[in-house]
C-alpha cells in the first residue's frame, strides 16, 4: 500500500466519489422537487405533476433545457473569469463537507472552511455585479455583500460556542460530543447553546437571503439584482452555487448543533464487532444527510410563508439583534462550561 | 447496431421533450387577457403543473405569451422586449387583439394598432376576448405538442 | 318604488351674479342651466377665465377648490370647453363653459391654462392640448400621448377617410 | 449629493415585471434613493371616446366595457346613468337591486387583485395563491348571473338585460360569509404580519394637501383622512336605504396615509361591501328588470349629462353629450387612476429603489383606463 496512507484509503476515495456523484451532486433536482411540490401543496395547488411519474423528471427537464439556452452574446473574458471564479466557490463550499466519521480529512481548523466558502461565494457575486454594465447589478452586488457580511459575524460567534462545549474544533471532535438522542445534543445541552442555535440558523438564513432557493419568479430588487444579466447556462450556474452553500450551510447547522451522525452505540459495537466499517459509515452518511433535507425543507417552508423584508432591514436585524445574542450566548457558554461541571 | 441516425433522432427527441416540459413563461399584457394569465398562475388553473413557472425577467423566460392591443409607439419595445429573449423561443398570442379582430380594429384602422405578427414571430393563437382559461392551458399544451413534433404522449 | 332624485340646488342664481360682478360685466356673463335638472353653468368669454377661476377658488363663501372634470366637445366646428367644479365642504358644483372657434380644422387655438389654480387639472389639460389641438398657455411641457400625427385627433375631420 | 457624481438616469421600459401595465418611468436616482421620477403612458391608447362616437348606443356600452378591464361593471354602469339621466328615464327597483350587486362583487374582485399585486412585491407567495383563490369563487358568480369572466356587458339603458337566475342569491350570500372568513386569513398570515408592518409602515406617504392638490380619489384619498365617498353624497343607485360605515385610514401604526393604511382600507371596504350585500339580499324587489319599451335604444334626445360613480378605484366621471342622433356625439371619461398617476412623482421622492414596486403596487394605477 502506499506508506503512510491507511489501508481504507482507496475504499474511502471510492466511497467518497459515489457520495458526491450519486447524492450531493443530485440533491440540487431532489431538494428543487420537493420544494415545489412542498410549497404548491401549502398553496393550495398541485405542483408539477404533467412530466414522468408525479413530475419526478421536472427537474431533469429543466436542466436539459436550460443546457440548450444559446446565448445571444459571444463568451468574453469577462464571463470566463466569473465563469472559473463562481466554479471555485462550488467547489469550496462542496469541498470542505463533514460527511462522516471515516471519510474527511480532519484538521484543528477544518469547521472554519464553510465560512470561508460562504464568503468567497458573496465576492463571486459582488463581481459578477461590478462585471454588468446595468444598474441593477451594481446596486445587487453591493446588496449581497453588505447582506453576507452582516450575517457571518453572528453565525462566527454563535460557531464559537458550539467549539467551547465541546473543546475544539474538529469534525470528529464536534461529533462524538452528541449522542443519537436529542437530549445529549449540543443545542440541548444548555440554553445558551439553543440561542446559539437559533443565531446560526437566522444569520445563515441572511447570508444566503430569505427566502434561500429564491426564484427569479418576483426578484427581490426591480430588475432582479445580480441575476438579471445572466440566462441560460450562466443562470444554472449561478443558482446551482447558491443551492450548494444552502446545502452545506444546513450540514454544518447538523454537525454542529443537531447530532451529527451519532449513530446509537449499541448499534455501533455489533457492527465494529462484525468489521463492517464502511456499512457504519455509510448508515452515518445517511443519518446526516436525512437531517440535512429535513432542516433545508423545514427553512423553505419557513421562509417562503411570510413576506420578504428589505435588505437593509435584514442587515439592520442582523447588527442589533443577531450579534448582542451571539456575544451573550458566548459570554453564557463560557461561565456555562467553567462553573457547571456535568 | 443501430445507425446513427437513432441515436440522433432520439436525443433530439429527448431534447425537444425537455424543452417542451419546461416553459418558463414572462407576459405582456395590457388588461383584460393579462387578468386571464395572472388568474392561470392560481390554484383552480394552476400553469405550474405543465412545468411553466412565471419569469419576471425576459432574458430568463423562454415563452413569450403576448396579450392586448399593440399600438404603434408599444410595437418597437415589444420587439426588444422579444429579441431580449434566448433562443430557443416561443410566443403564445393571446385574444382576438393580437391578430387585429377585436372591437377597437377598425377598417381604417384609426390609430395604427398593429398585429403582433406583424412585429415579432408566435407561434400559437388563442382566440376568445378575453380567452377563458382553459382555452389558453390549451394553448400551451399545442405548444408542447407543436415542440415535440407530435400528439404528446402522458409521459 | 321610484326612486327619488333629488338635487342639493346651488346658491340662486341672483347671489351667484352679484357676487360675480365685481370681476366680470353683466354682459360678459351667461347663466343658463346644464342639462335636464343639472346645477347652473356660466357660460363666459375666454379672456376672463382666469381671473374667475381664481376669484372662484379664493372666495371665502363658495371654496370651489377641486377641478374634476374638465372636458372638451365640437358642436358644428365649435369648440365647448366645460370645466366641472366642486367644493370639498359642501359638495356643491358649478359649471364654467367656454366656447373656441377654430380659423380651420387643423389650426390651434389658445386658452389660458388653470393649473396655477388647480393643479390637478394639468393631465387633463395635456390631454385635451393633444387630442383637440388647444394650445393652454402655462401648461408645463410633459411627455406625449400619442406619436406624432398630422391633424388633431379626436375633432370631426380629424382623419380623411377613417370615419366621416 | 455627492460631489463629482451626477444622477444615475434609469428608465424602466414599458413592459417590466414591477410595472402593473405597459407604461414609462423615468428615474433619476442617487446612487440607491429615488430623486425624481417622471411617468409617461399613452401605450395603450385605443382611442375608445373616438370609437364611441362612430357606434349606435348599444354598441358603444361594450366599449365602455375595456375601460377598466379588471371591473369592468363600473365603466359600463356610468355610461348607461349617463344616458339615462339624459332621456330622463327611472330604472324599474329590481334593476337596481341587480346593478347594485354586481357593483359591489367586482369592487371585492378590484380589492382582491390590488392584493394580489402587494403579495407580488413582497414576494408572499402562500398569500398569493388563497387570494387567487378567493377571487375565483366570486368569478364564478359573473360567469353564472352574465355568462363573461370579465368584460360583462350585462347593462341596458333602463334596466339590466335577463333577470336573475335562481340560486344566485344564495351563493352571493355564501360569498359574504366566505369574505369574513377568509378576511381573518388575510390579517393573520399577511396584513398584519410584521414583516410586512416593517415593510409598509410610514413608506410612501400620501399628504393631504397633494390629495387636494392632484385630485386623488377613492380609498387612496379615505385612506389619507378624507371621508368622501360618492356613494354616500349623491343618491343615484339607492345607496341612501341602506347602511355601511366608510373606512378611513386612521395611521395609529406609522404615518396617517402610508401603504399600510391604503392596503387596511382596502380590506374594510371588502368588509364592507360584504354588509351591503347582506342587506340587499334581506329585501329583493319584484317588477320587471328592464323598463318596457326601451329594449332597443334607436336615438337618445339631444342633451347633456355629467354622472359620477364610485368605482373600485375612486371616482369615475363621465360627461356624454348627445344631438340626438343614432350615435353618441361626445363621451368623456374622467378616470380616477388619472390622479393616482399624478401623484406618483411627489411619492416617489427620497423613496429607496427597492421600495417602488410596492409604492407603484399600492396606489392601484389602472392603466387601461388612463389611456383610454
Amino acid at each position: 500500500m502506499i506508506a503512510g496512507l491507511g489501508t481504507g484509503f482507496l475504499s474511502n476515495i471510492l466511497i467518497l466519489f459515489f457520495i458526491y456523484s450519486l447524492v450531493l451532486l443530485p440533491s440540487a433536482a431532489l431538494i428543487s422537487y420537493c420544494d415545489r411540490k412542498l410549497s404548491a401543496r401549502l398553496q393550495a395547488r398541485v405542483g408539477p405533476h404533467r412530466t414522468g411519474f408525479l413530475g419526478m423528471l421536472q427537474p431533469f427537464a429543466d436542466l436539459l433545457k436550460l443546457l440548450q439556452k444559446r446565448s445571444a452574446w459571444d463568451w468574453s473574458w469577462e464571463d470566463s473569469v466569473w465563469g472559473s471564479f463562481q466554479a471555485m466557490a462550488v467547489y469550496a463550499s462542496l469541498a470542505a463537507l463533514p460527511l462522516g466519521s471515516a471519510l474527511l480529512m480532519d484538521t484543528e481548523m477544518s469547521s472554519f472552511l464553510p465560512f470561508f466558502s460562504a464568503l468567497v461565494l458573496a465576492l463571486g457575486s459582488l463581481l459578477l455585479g461590478l462585471n454588468q454594465a446595468t444598474i441593477a447589478g451594481w446596486l445587487g452586488g453591493i446588496r449581497v455583500v453588505g447582506q453576507v457580511f452582516s450575517g457571518v459575524f453572528p453565525a462566527f460567534i454563535a460557531f464559537l460556542c458550539v467549539g467551547i462545549h465541546t473543546g475544539g474544533f474538529r469534525w470528529k471532535l464536534l461529533a462524538s460530543a452528541q449522542g443519537f438522542y436529542p437530549w445529549s445534543w449540543t443545542c440541548l445541552t444548555s440554553p445558551f447553546q439553543l440561542i446559539a442555535f437559533l443565531v446560526f440558523i437566522i444569520s445563515g438564513l441572511i447570508i444566503l437571503g430569505l427566502p434561500p432557493l429564491e426564484g427569479s419568479q418576483f426578484p427581490s430588487e426591480i430588475d432582479g439584482g445580480v441575476v438579471s444579466h445572466l440566462s441560460g447556462r450562466r443562470w444554472l450556474l449561478f443558482q446551482l452555487s447558491k443551492f450548494y452553500g444552502f446545502l452545506s450551510w444546513s450540514m454544518v447547522t447538523v454537525v454542529l448543533f443537531l447530532g451529527a451522525w451519532s449513530l446509537p452505540d449499541a448499534l455501533v459495537q455489533v457492527l465494529e464487532a462484525m468489521e463492517a466499517k464502511i456499512l457504519v459509515s455509510l448508515m452515518e452518511f445517511f443519518w446526516l444527510m436525512s437531517k440535512t433535507f429535513v432542516v433545508m425543507l423545514a427553512v423553505i417552508w419557513i421562509a417562503s410563508a411570510n413576506p420578504r423584508s428589505r435588505v437593509d432591514q435584514m442587515t439592520d436585524f442582523a447588527w442589533r439583534v443577531l450579534s448582542p445574542f451571539a456575544l451573550v450566548a458566548l459570554m453564557g457558554a463560557a461561565l456555562w462550561e467553567s462553573w457547571v461541571v456535568f | 447496431m443501430l445507425g446513427a441516425r437513432f441515436y440522433a433522432s432520439t436525443l433530439s427527441r429527448l431534447l425537444a421533450w425537455a424543452r417542451s416540459r419546461s416553459l418558463w413563461y414572462v407576459y405582456t399584457g395590457s388588461g383584460c387577457c393579462a387578468d386571464e394569465v395572472m388568474n392561470l398562475m392560481g390554484c383552480r388553473y394552476d400553469l405550474e403543473r405543465f412545468g411553466c413557472v412565471p419569469q419576471s425577467d425576459p432574458k430568463q423566460a423562454d415563452l413569450l405569451i403576448v396579450s392586448g392591443l399593440v399600438s404603434e409607439k408599444a410595437s418597437s419595445h415589444l420587439k426588444d422586449f422579444y429579441e431580449s429573449m434566448l433562443t430557443p423561443r416561443y410566443v403564445l398570442a393571446l385574444g382576438a387583439c393580437v391578430n387585429g379582430a377585436s372591437a377597437f380594429y377598425q377598417e381604417a384602422n384609426f390609430f395604427k394598432l398593429q398585429k403582433v405578427s406583424q412585429i415579432i414571430p408566435v407561434d400559437v393563437y388563442v382566440p376568445g376576448c378575453p380567452p377563458r382559461p382553459e382555452a389558453i392551458m390549451n394553448g400551451i399544451i399545442t405548444l408542447q405538442e407543436k415542440i415535440c413534433g407530435q400528439a404528446s404522449t402522458s409521459f | 318604488m321610484e326612486l327619488l332624485r333629488f338635487r342639493k340646488r346651488f346658491v340662486d342664481k341672483h347671489q351667484l351674479l352679484s357676487k360675480i360682478h365685481e370681476i366680470l360685466p353683466t354682459s360678459a356673463v351667461e347663466i343658463r342651466r346644464f342639462g335636464r335638472e343639472g346645477p347652473l353653468s356660466l357660460w363666459i368669454e375666454v379672456q376672463s377665465l382666469l381671473r374667475l377661476c381664481t376669484f372662484l377658488k379664493q372666495d371665502s363663501e363658495l371654496q370651489l377648490d377641486l377641478l374634476e372634470h374638465l372636458s372638451v366637445a365640437e358642436f358644428e366646428k365649435v369648440l365647448v370647453g366645460t370645466y366641472f367644479l366642486r367644493s370639498y365642504q359642501t359638495q356643491e358644483q358649478l359649471i364654467l363653459r367656454i366656447s373656441l372657434i377654430p380659423a380651420a380644422s387643423e389650426a390651434w387655438v389658445e386658452v389660458d391654462s388653470v393649473v396655477s389654480v388647480w393643479p390637478m387639472a394639468e393631465p387633463m389639460e395635456r390631454e385635451m392640448q393633444e387630442m383637440f389641438g388647444i394650445r393652454f398657455l402655462g401648461l408645463p411641457v410633459g411627455p406625449r400621448f400619442l406619436p406624432e400625427y398630422q391633424g388633431f385627433v379626436l375633432r370631426k375631420g380629424a382623419l380623411p377617410g377613417a370615419f366621416t | 449629493m455627492i460631489e463629482g457624481l451626477e444622477w444615475i438616469d434609469w428608465k424602466l421600459g414599458p413592459y417590466h415585471a414591477c410595472l402593473p401595465a405597459p407604461m414609462v418611468l423615468r428615474l433619476k436616482l442617487n446612487v440607491d434613493t429615488i430623486v425624481q421620477c417622471e411617468v409617461e403612458t399613452g401605450f395603450l391608447y385605443k382611442g375608445i371616446e373616438k370609437i364611441m362616437e362612430t357606434r349606435s348606443w348599444q354598441a358603444a356600452m361594450v366599449y365602455a366595457d375595456h375601460l377598466d378591464p379588471e371591473a369592468a361593471i363600473f365603466g359600463e354602469l356610468v355610461f348607461c346613468m349617463a344616458v339615462e339621466e339624459v332621456m330622463g328615464l327611472c330604472v324599474p327597483a329590481r334593476a337596481q337591486f341587480v346593478r347594485m350587486i354586481l357593483a359591489e362583487l367586482s369592487r371585492i374582485v378590484s380589492h382582491l387583485a390590488f392584493l394580489v399585486r402587494i403579495a407580488k412585491t413582497v414576494h408572499s407567495e402562500v398569500i398569493l395563491h388563497y387570494l387567487l383563490r378567493d377571487r375565483e369563487k366570486i368569478l364564478d358568480l359573473f360567469e353564472l348571473l352574465t355568462g363573461a369572466r370579465f368584460s360583462l356587458n350585462f347593462l341596458r339603458f333602463g334596466g339590466v338585460c335577463t333577470d336573475m337566475t335562481e340560486g344566485f342569491l344564495e351563493r352571493v350570500l355564501e360569498i359574504c360569509d366566505n369574505v369574513h372568513i377568509r378576511m381573518r386569513e388575510y390579517n393573520d398570515l399577511f396584513i398584519f404580519n410584521d414583516r410586512f408592518l416593517n415593510r409598509t409602515l410610514c413608506l410612501g406617504v400620501l399628504k393631504p394637501e397633494w390629495v387636494l392638490g392632484c385630485g386623488v380619489t377613492g380609498p387612496n384619498a379615505r385612506a389619507s383622512g378624507f371621508s368622501w365617498d360618492v356613494r354616500k353624497q349623491n343618491a343615484l343607485m339607492g345607496y341612501e336605504m341602506l347602511d355601511f360605515a366608510i373606512p378611513v385610514g386612521t395611521g395609529i401604526r406609522g404615518f396617517l396615509g402610508d401603504v399600510h393604511d391604503r392596503v387596511v382600507v382596502r380590506l374594510e371596504e371588502m368588509a364592507q361591501s360584504a354588509e351591503i350585500l347582506k342587506q340587499l339580499i334581506e329585501t329583493v324587489p319584484s317588477g320587471e328588470y328592464l323598463q318596457e319599451g326601451y329594449a332597443h335604444l334607436k336615438s337618445v334626445p339631444a342633451g347633456e349629462a355629467y354622472v359620477r360613480i364610485e368605482s373600485a378605484r375612486g371616482v369615475l366621471g363621465c360627461h356624454l353629450v348627445s344631438d340626438g342622433s343614432s350615435s353618441p356625439l361626445r363621451v368623456h371619461f374622467r378616470p380616477p387612476s388619472v390622479g393616482h398617476l399624478m401623484v406618483l412623482p411627489a411619492l416617489c421622492e427620497g423613496l429607496s429603489s427597492e421600495d417602488l414596486p410596492l409604492v407603484l403596487a399600492s396606489l392601484d394605477i389602472g392603466i387601461a383606463e388612463v389611456d383610454r
